[in-house]
């Protein structure tokens, strides 16, 4: 992975333990130079950016796997049950047996299918995600390209798979994949309003589209804690729509009605199988890492420590940590929130999620406004440091707080409390 | 040299598709082509150095028009394959030659100008940055205009395509997908509700 | 740390807000509407007291202020001020208002319009709060109007029953005819002296450079003209404090619901005009005017307490006696200055309060019932009510030493002692008072001492969310008293931005007159349980002296002598323009309209006749031609588009030929 | 170095293409395609226009991009949606046969 010049803003070292924890910081970084030195100087370009897509791939690659067992094997404990438990350690071989079984098996294409679409979605589906990944930065000096509108890019490179999905629906003439489809597509297009509206607060306060600067605004700490965006109130709640919209946008439950297995088989995946359904499955998992990635960088600090002492770890290792974090809740939630009905999923995102985004908008201007005009002194006069923060903190945590109870009564108007009546 | 080859190879490319987007005979397929035309522009321009032009391309128009497209396709059962024998009609004819000319209008004064072999300055970029404060300062009022018109276009847009009946309460778009189908069950099932009906009356009767 | 001036405007602006919110909650959210209100009260409770610790160490006096918008080259100021006046009158207003809400919540529990109340209310505290911080004339009066209207709509509450629509009004009506002197007085000072901020580096009206300028120039009959323009705006003081002889809609005000009599027509909105005097004090007291306040409070005073005497309903005598305290506290500041007004208001504020809502309390225990010969016995029953309500009866009257009202009621007799114009009003406040101690003695006896009436059926205590705040208001009560002794003067001190001592000495000085209005009050207290010691159902002094007492009871025929000359005189006069209205000007407007109905008419006939028949030829012929023109378009869009690039071939061939 | 040319030449062909859709086609679906094209052929210039042009540094063409994007956005929602209109009235989507405005 890249190294973005020599900026590093790492304290250099007093002693032994801060250059060898320098060193392992950028471990990847050197590792990267040095292999570079192998190859003409006039080739460095491809072959950096060679490195770079190798090191993704098999990155995230692995993380595929890992997530398909641990996901398993989690819904199993919620559901009190063991999750594949046979091949290998614990089980933990499983997803080389599923690759072995999914790529073995038969790729059946429908008689009445339109051939070719029904052939090249999944491809469309699984390599433009793929592009995403290239802005995210997973640690200090380690993005693969310093895009001055990165999060553009990330939005553009994820806007191809509903034409996939599409793709996938229709190619198959079949009811039920037109219908997932269908589905799938309203449900990305609603839900994609409220993510792009929700990371806009990042990108105002910030003042900038690119990841790399938007990580590094949010490093130094306060009080000992991470300068993180989910630490303000507009960022707090930026991260929750974010997360919500994220759910949906990779089609997970409880916003899975484009793959509800009890209603519509299997959605647009109906027709597919063998290495054409994991492709599919792959791209779904690499959506979510996706996302999964860019709320770190948005609102967890990126690559950024919790905490000040924690900062001797590597950045990498800080990445990973939050990202595997953030997936851990994503299967929690899986196995813990029933799925929605249709209108009600639409109801939720134009009614509720877009105007409490609109909402959060305001709430960050009023932040920014108030910190311009206010500013807070500096942090080693504490007690004065509270006095001017924590107005504008009430102020812009009760206005987002009012509007997210009003939406919600109007949301939830003219329906009683729901009532259960059993056999007697 | 190179940039000349990356630049054929995106034109012909952009090209080809909208090519096949403006003959292909399945109307999904036209638009889908055309979403590859779009992306293949989206390229050109960000070999002009126009990055954030480029990803809004991509976004505006293959993340929303293409769908839009295919969306408007489905619902007006637009998916009929049109038939062959109306290709080669007088209107036809007339409109490719009428085509030819406006061709020929328009690239014979782009070959014939000393300008079009002018070679572009070296430093020329439009960092995001400059582009916002753009927007803020010198560009304000047609922002504020275009968030006005997009505004309009929004609630027009749903206005037109709204159902005529609006005591059914149903979404705009995916729900009537699902009610064509919703009446194909309902087509299926009801003879045997009224055959069972109708059996009933009779024992009782 | 911001200073406390920049964050002035949050004291109303909060409950302000809070009432925004809750007028368009809808009528189920109660709770939400509820700690709203309270919710933002609370804030500006904290938010007054910060300012009052920050005026505590004598800080000079700070104003705020900004432009509120340019009319041609004139600017119109707004401001806000800080000063002890201010900050101590904040504190007051947001306490009691903060513990009359959470008492409202359980007086008003079963009221359908609970959300609308706290609304009201919350819009009725940011008005006051408004008027208290304002540094500007202007916006003093907008919160003053403001005011008005609050409790126009707090007093037409139930606006179901009559009598409060009427008293709404009566309120309303009656406080306009005051402000329209406060009015013109504000017209006049701008007129004058160009300004209408109080204090504004040395320019502003209260200042001394405006002050001078005022008293050199005279309005009619040597007058000079700022002591005019005091006593127009103590017109307006008049009107809203309910002094004679403008008091009549005070009483009448009861028909509103308890907490609100409690707010307002005892705590804070009467205290308005007081504050209006004590706030325009330095104009107020450099010509005559200060006479004017002291006889019309002085003469008030015992004017509202006699009539106190001989009333029956439990909140109109608290009423009257509000009136007469009024009175106390506008003789106060015409004879001793700011400070001796400004500590019966407070105090007065507290005891008022708490014995409204003590009968507010009695009320709601004895299921709405409101005369007190049919009340009696409720000691027992409602234990707590009785003990703070004694509270209140006994400060109010001024029993010495322990109550904040003895404190600040001989303040006012001390200085009113030392008056040298005149001794009467001494002598009219030592009455009242005697009137005081005997009315509210009457009362209590009444209520609490007189043998159950068997048609009061479960007198209960009321709950524990309104005894709270009674038991509060009590501890104020008592404890206020103790921050303005002659011996230890700190409230004066503080209002007038000096350090204080403690001298007993001083307490020697007032011995004489303390010991005097001890007696006085000793006198009406055992008058009146000497008077009402027998369990008869009719008062012994209507046996006894029946033409005074009915007198009295009709309080002066005040109303009836309003209504006799006022308002029959007003009636005539609108019948007289009615029929102007109807007759002559209705007949000249429908003369007129009968002559153009004619003209109109001819016009219409020649048009459809002579003009129209041209027309007719004349389309037929551009109807004709448009038919063939309308073949071009054939409703076929894309041939358009073909003539369309047609012509753009066209133009290009043309350009590229005219070039060459 | 490419020549300005060739990006005009692109976008010429572009236009021509869209042109060609659009006065073709029989399905109003597919004729919005073309104008979209047409539209995009004009950005391209627009944008290759800034990148030749004197001015380098300020974003002039960039600017009536992003405006024509937008436009192009709310003139394609606007136009599908009345293509809905005319199918549901009319149960079609053929030019031809929609020509109620003929004289």
């Amino acid at each position: 992975m890249k190294e973005v010049a020599c900026k590093s803003t790492w304290p250099h070292g007093r002693h032994a333990l801060d250059s060898l924890m320098t060193m392992l910081d950028q471990i990847f970084v050197t590792i990267k130079q040095w292999l570079l030195t192998f190859i003409p100087e006039n080739l460095h370009p491809i072959g950096s950016a060679l490195l770079s897509i190798v090191a993704i791939i098999s990155v995230f690659g692995t993380a595929f796997a890992l997530t398909t067992i641990l996901e398993r094997k989690g819904l199993g404990r919620i559901q009190n049950r063991y999750g594949p438990n046979r091949v290998g350690p614990c089980g933990f071989l499983q997803p080389i047996a599923d690759a072995v079984k999914m790529l073995t098996k038969e790729d059946i294409v429908p008689y009445a299918a339109d051939k070719v679409l029904h052939y090249l979605a999944p491809i469309v589906l699984t390599v433009p995600i793929w592009l995403a990944f290239a802005v995210l930065p997973f640690g200090r000096n380690m993005s693969a390209i310093d895009l001055d509108a990165g999060i553009v890019f990330f939005f553009a490179a994820g806007s191809a798979s509903e034409l996939a999905v599409f793709m996938a629906g229709w190619s198959s003439h079949n009811k039920y994949s037109l219908i997932g489809a269908m589905r799938g597509i309203a449900q990305m297009i609603s839900y994609e309003v409220p993510l792009v509206l929700s990371t806009i607060p990042v990108l105002m306060l910030s003042g900038t589209l690119n990841l790399n600067e938007i990580v590094n605004a949010q490093s130094g700490f306060a009080f000992g804690v991470g300068k993180w965006n989910v630490l303000t109130p507009w960022g707090a709640a930026g991260f929750l729509l974010f997360m919500i919209a994220a759910t949906a946008e990779s089609n997970r439950a409880p916003f899975d009605l484009p793959e509800g297995e009890s209603e519509i088989i299997a959605g647009y995946l109906t027709e597919y199988s063998g290495f054409k359904y994991a492709l599919f499955f792959l791209g779904e998992y690499l959506g979510l890492f996706a996302v999964t990635g860019l709320a770190v960088t948005l609102f967890l600090g990126g690559w950024n420590a919790p905490l000040a002492f924690l900062s001797v770890l590597p950045s990498w290792f800080w990445f990973f940590a939050k990202f595997g974090a953030l997936i851990a809740v994503f299967i929690w939630a899986r196995g813990t929130v029933p799925r929605l009905r249709f209108d009600q999923l639409l109801n939720f995102a134009w009614k509720f999620l877009v105007p409490l985004a609109v909402v959060n908008l305001v709430v960050a201007g009023i932040w920014h406004f108030a910190s311009v005009s206010w500013p807070a002194p500096s942090l080693s006069r504490p007690l004065e440091y509270l006095e001017t923060v924590a107005p504008r903190w009430l102020a812009c945590a009760g206005l987002f707080f009012a509007a997210y109870e009003i939406l919600g009564r109007v949301l939830s108007l003219k329906r009683a409390p729901r009532t259960y009546r059993y056999a007697e | 040299m190179p940039n000349k080859i990356t630049f054929c190879l995106t034109a012909i490319f952009t090209l080809s598709a909208a090519v096949a987007a403006m003959r292909l005979r399945n109307p999904v397929h036209c638009a889908l082509s055309a979403a590859l035309a779009f992306a293949g522009l989206a390229v050109a321009f960000l070999g002009l150095d126009a990055e954030f032009i480029g990803f809004a391309q991509i976004l505006v128009y293959v993340g929303a028009i293409s769908i839009l497209t295919i969306f408007t396709v489905l619902l007006t059962r637009g998916s009929e394959v049109e038939q062959r024998a109306a290709i080669f009609s007088r209107s036809w004819i007339t409109g490719i030659a009428i085509t030819i000319g406006v061709t020929g209008a328009i690239l014979l004064p782009v070959f014939s100008s000393s300008l079009s072999f002018k070679t572009a300055p070296v430093a020329a970029s439009a960092p995001v940055q400059s582009i916002g404060n753009e927007l803020m300062t010198r560009y304000l009022l047609p922002l504020e205009v275009m968030g006005l018109l997009l505004t309009a276009a929004l609630v027009g847009a749903v206005v037109i395509a709204m159902s005529d009946a609006p005591d059914k309460k149903r979404l705009v778009v995916p729900a009537s997908v699902g009610r064509a189908s919703v009446t194909g069950f309902s087509s299926e099932v009801l003879p045997a509700k009224a055959g069972t009906t109708n059996q009933r009356e009779l024992t009782t009767v | 740390m911001i200073a406390p001036i920049k964050i002035l405007w949050l004291i109303p602006l909060l409950p302000l807000v809070a009432a925004g919110i809750s007028a368009v909650l809808p009528r189920t959210c109660r709770k939400a509407a509820a700690s709203l209100a309270i919710g933002a009260m609370a804030a500006s409770l904290v938010l007054a007291v910060i300012a009052f610790v920050h005026t505590l160490p004598n800080t000079p006096r700070e104003v705020l202020n900004f432009k509120w918008f340019d009319l041609g080259t004139t600017t119109l100021q707004l401001g806000f001020v800080l000063d002890p006046l201010t900050a101590l009158m904040a504190v007051m207003v947001t306490f009691v208002s903060l513990l009359i809400f959470i008492y409202s919540i359980g007086y008003m529990a079963h009221d359908d319009n609970f959300a609308r109340f706290f609304c009201f209310l919350s819009l009725f505290a940011a008005a006051m709060l408004g008027i208290v911080v304002a540094n500007s004339l202007l916006l003093l009066f907008i919160s003053w109007e403001l005011v008005g209207l609050a409790s126009y709509l707090l007093i037409g509450f139930w606006f179901h029953k009559p009598s409060a629509a009427a008293a709404a009004k009566k309120a309303f009506i009656t406080t306009r005819i005051g402000d329209i002197g406060f009015f013109l007085g504000i017209v006049w000072l701008y007129s004058k002296s160009g300004t209408l901020l109080f204090y504004d580096n040395g320019t502003g009206c209260l200042e001394q450079s405006t002050l001078n300028q005022l008293l050199t120039q005279t309005a009619l009959g040597g007058m000079a003209v700022s002591t005019a323009i005091s006593l127009l705006l103590f017109c307006g003081a008049v009107g809203k404090s309910g002094q004679l002889p403008l008091h009549v809609w005070l009483p009448d005000a009861m028909e509103g619901p308890t907490p609100v009599s409690a707010l307002i027509h005892a705590a804070t909105m009467v205290a308005a005009g007081v504050f209006l005097v004590a706030r325009v004090y330095p104009l107020m007291s450099t010509g005559t005017a200060l006479h004017v306040v002291t006889w019309v409070g002085a003469i008030t005073a015992v004017f509202a307490a006699s009539i106190a005497v001989a009333q029956n309903d439990i909140k109109r005598i608290l009423a009257y006696s509000t009136v007469s305290q009024l009175g106390y506290m506008m003789m106060g500041l015409g004879v001793g200055g700011v400070s001796v007004g400004m500590f019966h208001l407070i105090t007065h504020a507290f005891f008022k309060a708490l014995l409204f809502l003590g009968a507010g309390s009695v009320i709601h225990g004895c299921h709405e019932e409101q005369d007190i010969r049919n009340m009696g016995g409720l000691r027992k029953f409602m234990p707590v009510t009785f003990a703070t309500y004694a509270v209140g009866m006994m400060a109010l009257c001024g029993v010495p030493l322990v109550f904040s009202g003895f404190w600040s009621k001989d303040a006012i007799l001390y200085a009113a002692h030392h008056w040298e114009p005149s001794s009467v009003p001494f002598f009219l406040g030592v009455v009242g008072a005697f009137l005081t101690a005997f009315y509210m003695t009457r009362q209590v006896y009444y209520v609490f001492f007189k043998p159950a009436n068997p048609a009061l059926r479960h007198p209960h205590e009321s709950p524990r969310v309104m005894t709270i705040p009674l038991a509060i208001l009590a501890v104020f009560a008592i404890a206020l008293g103790a921050i303005g002794t002659p011996a230890w003067p700190w409230f004066q001190s503080f209002l007038g931005g000096e350090t204080v001592h403690l001298e007993f000495a001083k307490l020697g000085e007032a011995m004489g007159l303390m010991l005097l209005s001890t007696v006085v009050v000793a006198f009406g207290i055992g008058l009146s349980f000497w008077i009402y010691r027998r369990e008869t159902t009719a008062d012994p002094l209507e046996v006894k002296f029946s033409s005074v007492y009915r007198l009295l009871q009709n309080k002066f025929y005040v109303d009836e002598i309003y209504e006799a000359t006022i308002i029959r005189l007003n009636a005539a006069l609108a019948k007289t323009f009615a029929w102007f209205d109807e007759y002559i000007w209705g007949g000249l407007v429908s003369l007129v309209s009968t002559l153009v109905l004619l003209i109109s008419n001819f016009s219409r006939e020649s048009d459809e006749k002579l003009v129209n028949s041209g027309f007719d030829e004349g389309c037929a012929t551009v109807r004709d031609s448009a038919w063939l023109l309308s073949k071009i378009q054939n409703g076929q869009i894309q041939r358009y588009m073909r003539a369309i690039g047609l012509a753009l071939c066209l133009l290009v061939i043309a350009l590229l030929w005219g070039c060459s | 170095m490419t020549p300005l040319s060739y990006y005009l030449g692109l976008s010429g062909l572009l236009f021509a293409v869209g042109f060609a859709g659009a006065v073709t086609r029989r399905n109003a679906v597919i004729v919005l395609l073309g104008i979209e094209f047409m539209l995009n052929a004009a950005n391209m210039n627009f944008i290759a226009f800034w990148r030749y042009g004197v001015s380098g540094t300020a974003p002039t063409g960039i600017m009536v991009v992003i405006f024509s994007i937008a436009i192009a956005a709310a003139e394609a929602a606007v136009g599908l949606a009345l293509i809905i209109a005319v199918y549901r009235h009319r149960q079609t989507t053929q030019l031809e046969q929609i020509d109620s405005l003929k004289g």
